[in-house]
């Protein structure tokens, strides 16, 4: 701190453009947005501000489907997502050695090919002439005609692959600082192989998976994209929902309490999820 | 703060442009692959012929996919009375978009003195119910809508709206439109009601259909132009489709067809309008310059939707019979006696709006 | 802990093992099987950019062709979306990793009043779907009577960017001896000079890490731009619009080029810096 | 009690080590050690960094598998044991406490793998915690506690499981001098007290000499020299152990009669005759400092100046210049004042020949 | 040259610190200091850790800014001045080398700032490597560097700017003990030819006396003791400084005569009247292990048996049990084979009354 701390207004200038920016257009924009949300009106009227709570109970009322299915997709998906990282994160913290970053690096790759680019692929990967379906129906998991494009089964693959890397990185990082040594004291002390994963691996990874899950989840609850390209109205998540009343329907006050839902909704779930885990004793 | 909340018609009142010179370049968005063009040269010869004749340049891009979207796209600015960078768009009148538009003063009056060749416009055409004078609107391209489907994936061919909705041959294996008109206009035929003077009760009627049929499963989806690649992949079989894109279709897979149902089909327009803040000398210009008969053709002979222009099909006749003698594209009388004009009240009336939006899942 | 070191410790003993043997290589088969996974899409992407397709659309392999390659921008519209959509991404990762590095400094540097209300400011942004973002933004231009266009993405994708810069390059200065900064300025550097001869020379790929980064994300995003574009069209939006009526090959190989250039940079970074850390710096 | 077993008889071999050889892409770490460790033994592997001590203990835990040899474990083999599977425990230099789990936890982790339970579990874990004098600390975190505590907390984890042969890699490495010296004594104490065959890593030459009864000096992953600590003192065997062990006056010479030596200027001086049987050729005699005294009152002299002087409390260490080569002495500051010699003073050194050792030139690398 | 500009007289005061006081968040690292280092001098602040060393230190390079006091430089109050513009320099523990710089621009830095460039700047440089003696690593990186050699640049780097005083915050303690007594005589000729004057930090008691030529003791903050290194050894005026500073047996007593202390158990030792001069009520005297002799020699004895015996190669160390408490002693083995007592065995022990330290028993909480 020292000679720095004296100018002890520095800090503040260093923050001064960058939190600036933040709250006037990350911060002031969710004032705007509770406006909004208790508006009535239309483009042609003009919108009113009238405390409409009314916008709130008719978004339940009206979309509760799309609320519910938006969390049942994204966290199916969280948990198949969870599923292929742990394993592919342990390894390559563990047996990656010198190629660690590399692989590193392979598992964000497909970030960087366009999401929609990236999402109409799976439409042609899962095109019904196309050769998974042919293999499902093949084992009869799928019927002569089944199909997996416009299901949920599509959007959930869809979703859990365009968020697989946010699951991913934060787990390798927790096993890449995990110190091994703590291994051997565990196999010192009689502990199989099976049992110092469970009894310390494991444990010890835990702030990795939560923060994973949650940089999975929250994304993924409010995407709309997997949705509308792999599914159909009856797979339409809330987001889709949003989407149209604020472009299509220029329904704003509608769009409006319905993204603040959305954004409650999220805060309850990590809220009731932090408790569970205990992050601050795990990361503590 | 925001309370006092969002400005809707207000701030509309730009001034009318008056003077009578023609503007070095004119912008034109339109909807994808709907003007000649040729793809050795990759452009577009009519707006070449154009650009030679009167030394405007037009930047056409094909920015429009479906109404809804590209209302939203352009209402932010025009809302607050700014330009959208465009003279001229095209928008479907089923869409209630141009009637709605008309309302909120975001259209400019075309410069009839430009556009003497408005005379080619066809008598049916002349006097739209939102539009009755045609004061802001001319007709780009019509079409008509009916079922477009793979016989050799029905096995056979399928001509009713009904059987469509609800044979369970077809479950999953259809797509309706998410324009609403479209899609409800024909189910109110199916249901033997007038798409074009609707009453809550027919509506309903089209509703409960509807949502029988995509509770069951029947319909897979609700699309907008993205039907044509399900079907072509034959990831579809069956689905209300657009008279134009199905003859586009049919190039690369001749087996697809399209019909007139046995109930009847659905007619509609795609407007030129002039956005506020446009050109509107240049653009009518640019009007007038289509519906010059011959360029009429040159563009029916490759989007092959139906022409609003008069003599089209005659000159057509000599360069291109196929094309002058395809119902698709020149309907038949009898065709036309089928069709029906969706009533544009409907389409503005919220309450509509919403349950169809609900049907279609946003 | 080095790699050595860990190679060694858990893998020694069971090595001879069978139970052991199988353990590991049942992981490394999941393992592989995961990144053919992530991959397949990736390839399908950049195969069907040689594609021929049948009609409008190119959802099925019909013939292979070198043209999609040599007329990349054939399609109307798609030259200059892909334009937009680069001079976005580098003015927005430009202007994102100056304003984040200036807090990932002040954070790592300073303690300060305020710090736990910064540390969640820059957290809440990652955490909160882009569609309430990018409404969210909206609803403010709306009432403030913005038209949105380039100027309105561009805001977005700078707010949206500074937090992963923030935390990018907080990582890179948490391995980051103070004593350093002190030797300078005990060595006669005045706070800038030291700023600019030992801490950004240091923090340097962290930062490169950082823009390159939020260059990929703003390229790449379509929900918050598709809220806040009003007439204007970026890559992603074009790719949007064009999915419902065609979709030409040329997507495919635009999109495999901004992949081939992003995954490009990323490798380039960390060569530069494994060759750093060779040369001890 | 954590004391061993008494069935145990002293003299029994708890460990064994035979050709035990570890490469690492053929850098060989450990190079064919034998070693017999007897049980009850205070046992310490001195050796400069890298010289393989980490290497060979980590091959008797389990965490390594030899290259070649064998490891016998109170007879038994283990090579092909894991290391949960041995009788064996080890303090690491990193303690390796496991983070997330509170000191009783820790503590009792080997015991709970043994299926203990309830009350045992309890009484066996606060004993060892009383044996380590930390009884009181179960809730806490490993964090929570400094590092002499986390150090006794390690030891504990270690000895609560009562393992035939405890490891122990610089346990102390990592406290500073004045914890170090306590946690000598305290190790020592605790050693006696269960009697379980200890196996020290340090290389601190002091530590080793204060606390084992019997020291191993490795280099370059072979053994030097093994004994007891005054025997490797007294009597190194090669210029490194005489080097490593302490300061040590290496002169030149050549033989001159069967006890008698000629150094480089010409001085004679008489050795034990033992440590020249059987010798030709070059040779180099060794003297500890604190052997040397000023002035005459020995058999064995040299003449020189004072180059050098350090006070360090106990005593003032002199470097004097003397033609044989430049000679080190202790002098104990026994009386007051110290010896009053300033740098430049010529000074006569002499010494006891029995404290004279000798060693093959050829090692002279020193 | 590197060496100070000769007008510097000796005995100016370099650093004056006056009741210098940091607080960190109402801990008092350091508490009131008052110091005056003159030129030239080897000045060693010794102490535990945590006891404020690094503290002050980092307040005089003005990296810290004091609570409370002054600080002057040369006579100027520096307080106020950033460190750039102090004219000290300091050799960080962790040497701070710049990673991303050649050894040449690492040891230019300063001088760069300094406005110096070509052959000047080159020829400075070098002559600093010359004097550390590392000419020729110019174009390395610091990574490429034993820590021996960092340590080495890290001093070229300071001394290159000829500071009025040189601050060393442990410099030694990332070495291992061999290539820290090379640097310890290596710094202090380094410090004779350049005449800068140094403050030395260090908690080895054992590197201070060697190399400084004036010892601060801190304790929590505050000095304990300054003074010579043989002052601060031989006459401790503190139970802190007797123990810090080697190891020191205390023994009860009370006055018994101007030269007189009667023990715990009654017997009476003699010790210099000048120790006890105005001293009244409870104190203990203390005597160095080392000072003290096995049989009776001297005039001060007690009787004990012996209950530990450490062989440490230059001594062995006995503890024995005496009536007035346990008595440490060093036993230099300066003959073969050692004394050859064993645990048990009964003995005399004597010392020199002059060589009898005293000190006030409250303190005795050692
Ligand atoms: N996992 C490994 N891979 C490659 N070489 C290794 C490995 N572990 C140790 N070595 C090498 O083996 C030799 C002996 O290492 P070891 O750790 O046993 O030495 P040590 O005596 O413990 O040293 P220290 O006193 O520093 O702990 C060293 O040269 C080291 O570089
Ligand atoms: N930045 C800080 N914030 C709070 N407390 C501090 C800070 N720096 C030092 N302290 C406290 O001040 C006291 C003195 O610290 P200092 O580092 O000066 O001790 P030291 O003598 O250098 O110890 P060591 O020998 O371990 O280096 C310690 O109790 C320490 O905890
Ligand atoms: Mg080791
Ligand atoms: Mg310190």
């Amino acid at each position: 701190m020292g000679a720095i701390r004296r100018r002890s207004l520095a800090p503040y200038l260093l923050l001064a453009p960058g939190i600036a920016w933040l709250i006037l257009f990350f911060l002031v924009p969710m004032y705007y947005l509770a406006i909004t949300s208790l508006q009535t009106g239309s483009l042609e009227v003009g919108y009113t501000f009238n405390w409409a709570w009314n916008n709130y109970r008719e978004a339940i009322t009206t979309y509760h489907t799309q609320f519910f299915r938006s969390i049942k997709y994204a966290g199916i998906a969280t948990v198949l997502a969870l599923l292929v990282s742990y394993p592919l994160a342990y390894w390559i913290a563990f047996r990656g050695g010198r190629w660690k970053n590399l692989f590193l690096l392979l598992v964000i790759a497909p970030f960087f090919i366009t999401y929609l680019i990236r999402t109409l692929a799976w439409e042609t990967i899962l095109a019904d002439s196309g050769p998974v379906v042919g293999f499902l129906r093949a084992i009869h998991v799928l019927g002569p005609d089944g199909r997996l494009l416009a299901t949920s089964v599509a959007v959930v693959c869809g979703i859990t692959y365009n968020f697989l890397p946010f699951m991913v990185l934060p787990i390798y990082v927790s096993l890449e600082q995990f110190d091994t040594r703590l291994l051997d004291a565990a196999h010192d002390l009689y502990a199989s192989r099976t049992w110092s994963f469970l009894r310390v691996t494991l444990p010890m990874s835990l702030p990795g998976v939560f923060a994973g899950t949650l940089l999975t989840f929250i994304p993924a609850v409010g995407d709309f994209i997997n949705a509308q390209l792999l599914g159909t109205p009856s797979q339409y998540m809330i987001g889709n929902v949003i989407q149209s009343k604020f472009l299509e329907l220029t329904d704003y006050p509608q769009a409006a309490a319905l993204s603040f839902l959305l954004m409650a909704t999220i805060l309850a779930i990590v809220l009731v999820y932090a408790r569970l885990l205990g992050t601050e004793r795990l990361s503590g | 703060g925001g309370g006092g909340g969002i400005k809707g018609a207000a701030g509309t009142t730009a001034t009318t442009t008056v003077n009578q010179t023609l503007a070095k370049s004119v912008n034109f968005s339109n909807w994808p692959l709907y003007i000649d063009y040729d793809p050795k040269t990759k452009r577009h010869p009519s707006i070449d012929q154009f650009t030679k004749a009167t030394g405007v340049k037009v930047n056409y891009t094909e920015d429009i996919n479906d109404n809804p979207t590209f209302f939203g796209k352009i209402e932010g600015p025009l809302a607050h009375g700014q330009s959208i960078h465009r003279d001229l768009i095209v928008m479907t009148d089923e869409s209630g978009f141009p009637q709605r538009m008309i309302g909120l003063g975001w259209l400019e009056k075309l410069d009839k003195s430009a556009i003497p060749n408005i005379k080619n416009l066809v008598p049916a055409q002349q006097h739209p119910v939102w539009d009755p004078d045609r004061e802001y609107s001319l007709p780009w391209q019509s079409g008509m809508t009916g079922i477009g489907y793979d016989p050799t994936k029905v096995g056979g061919d399928i001509t009713s709206i009904k059987k469509l909705l609800t044979d369970p041959k077809l479950k999953g294996k259809i797509t309706l439109l998410t324009e609403q008109g479209d899609t409800m206009g024909l189910a109110m035929l199916a249901n033997g009601d007038d798409p074009s003077h609707i009453t809550d009760a027919t509506w309903d009627r089209a509703m409960k259909l509807l949502q029988t049929a995509v509770k069951s499963g029947q319909v897979r989806q609700f699309t907008g132009n993205d039907y044509a690649p399900l079907l072509a992949k034959g990831d579809i079989w069956a689905c209300f489709a657009w008279s134009g894109d199905m003859v586009q279709l049919r190039i690369d897979h001749p087996n697809l067809k399209w019909v007139v149902p046995d109930e009847g089909a659905m007619i509609w327009n795609d407007n030129m309008l002039i956005p506020k803040g446009g050109d509107v000398f240049t653009a009518s210009t640019l009007m007038n310059w289509f519906y010059k008969p011959s360029i009429a053709a040159q563009v029916a002979d490759y989007v092959n939707y139906i022409s609003p222009v008069a003599g089209a099909d005659k000159i057509l006749l000599k360069s291109d019979p196929a094309i002058a003698k395809n119902p698709l594209i020149f309907p038949t009388e009898a065709m036309l006696a089928k069709t029906h004009e969706i009533d544009p009240k409907s389409v503005n009336n919220q309450k509509y709006k919403q349950q169809f939006q609900h049907l279609i899942g946003a | 802990m080095t790699a050595a070191a860990e190679a060694a410790a858990p893998i020694a003993v069971p090595r001879r093992r069978f139970g052991a043997f199988a353990r590991r290589h049942v992981l490394t088969v999941f393992a592989s099987l995961s990144l053919i996974y992530l991959f397949v899409p990736v390839a399908v992407v950049i195969v069907f950019g040689f594609n021929n397709p049948a009609g409008r659309f190119n959802y099925t392999w019909n013939s292979f062709t070198f043209q999609n390659w040599l007329h990349p921008f054939a399609v109307p519209g798609i030259q200059s979306a892909l334009e937009v959509s680069i001079e976005i991404a580098l003015l927005s990762s430009l202007f994102a990793t100056a304003l984040g590095t200036l807090i990932a400094l002040a954070l790592a540097r300073y303690r300060f009043a305020v710090r736990g209300a910064v540390n969640t400011l820059i957290f809440i942004p990652m955490t909160t779907p882009e569609i309430v973002m990018g409404s969210s933004l909206l609803t403010l231009f709306l009432n403030r009577n913005v038209a949105t266009g380039f100027t309105t993405i561009l805001i977005a994708h700078i707010m949206f960017n500074i937090s992963y810069v923030v935390v990018t390059v907080k990582a890179r200065l948490a391995g980051f001896d103070r004593h350093l900064e002190e030797a300078a300025m005990d060595l006669g550097a005045t706070p800038l000079v030291t700023f600019r001869r030992v801490t950004l020379p240091l923090i340097a790929p962290g930062v490169v890490a950082a823009g390159l980064l939020a260059f990929a994300l703003s390229i790449d995003d379509f929900v918050i731009t598709y809220f806040n574009a009003g007439a204007t069209t970026t890559f992603p939006l074009f790719v949007w619009g064009a999915a419902r009526v065609a979709t030409p090959p040329q997507i495919n190989v635009i999109g495999t080029m901004i992949f081939v250039v992003a995954v490009g940079g990323m490798i380039l970074n960390l060569v530069w810096q494994q060759a750093r850390a060779r040369r001890g710096a | 009690m954590i004391t061993q077993e008494p069935q145990v008889a002293a003299g029994t071999v708890d460990v064994r080590l035979e050709q035990l050889t570890k490469r690492f892409d053929d850098v060989a770490a450990v190079d064919q050690l034998d070693l017999d460790v007897e049980h009850g033994r205070f046992l310490a592997l001195l050796g400069p960094s890298g010289c393989g001590k980490t290497t060979t203990l980590r091959m008797i835990g389990g965490f390594e598998e030899p290259t070649a040899g064998r490891i016998y474990l109170d007879g038994k083999d283990v090579v092909n044991l894991p290391p949960y599977k041995r009788d064996v425990n080890t303090v690491f230099q990193s303690y390796a406490l496991f983070p997330h789990l509170s000191i009783f936890e820790n503590v009792a982790f080997g015991l709970r793998r043994k299926k203990l339970r309830g009350n045992e579990l309890r009484a066996r874990v606060v004993e060892a915690l009383e044996l380590v004098g930390l009884a009181g600390v179960e809730n806490r975190k490993p964090r929570q506690l400094s590092g002499g505590q986390q150090q006794r907390i390690a030891l504990a984890r270690s000895l609560v499981n009562r393992p035939r042969v405890l490891l122990l890699d610089e346990p102390l490495g990592a406290l500073d001098l004045k914890l170090r010296k306590e946690m000598q004594l305290e190790l020592k104490r605790i050693q006696h007290e269960v009697g379980i065959t200890f196996i020290h890593v340090t290389h601190d030459q002091e530590e080793a000499m204060t606390m084992a009864d019997r020291i191993v000096i490795m280099n370059a992953g072979r053994i030097e020299q093994a004994g007891t600590p005054d025997e490797l003192y007294e009597q190194p065997k090669t210029a490194f152990v005489a080097g490593f062990l302490g300061v040590s006056n290496l002169l030149d010479g050549v033989l001159a009669g069967p006890d008698r030596v000629r150094l480089g200027d010409g001085t004679e001086v008489s050795v034990p005759a033992a440590t020249l049987a059987e010798r030709t050729g070059p040779i180099s005699i060794g003297i500890r400092p604190e052997k040397i005294r000023l002035g005459d009152e020995h058999a064995n002299r040299l003449a020189g100046a004072i180059t050098e002087t350090a006070y360090i409390g106990v005593s003032t260490q002199y470097l004097v210049d003397t033609p044989a080569g430049s000679v080190a002495l202790y002098v104990q500051n026994d009386r007051p004042g110290g010896t009053g010699l300033a740098v430049g003073d010529s000074v006569t050194l002499s010494w006891d020949p029995e404290c004279t050792f000798v060693i093959d030139r050829t090692e002279t690398s020193e």
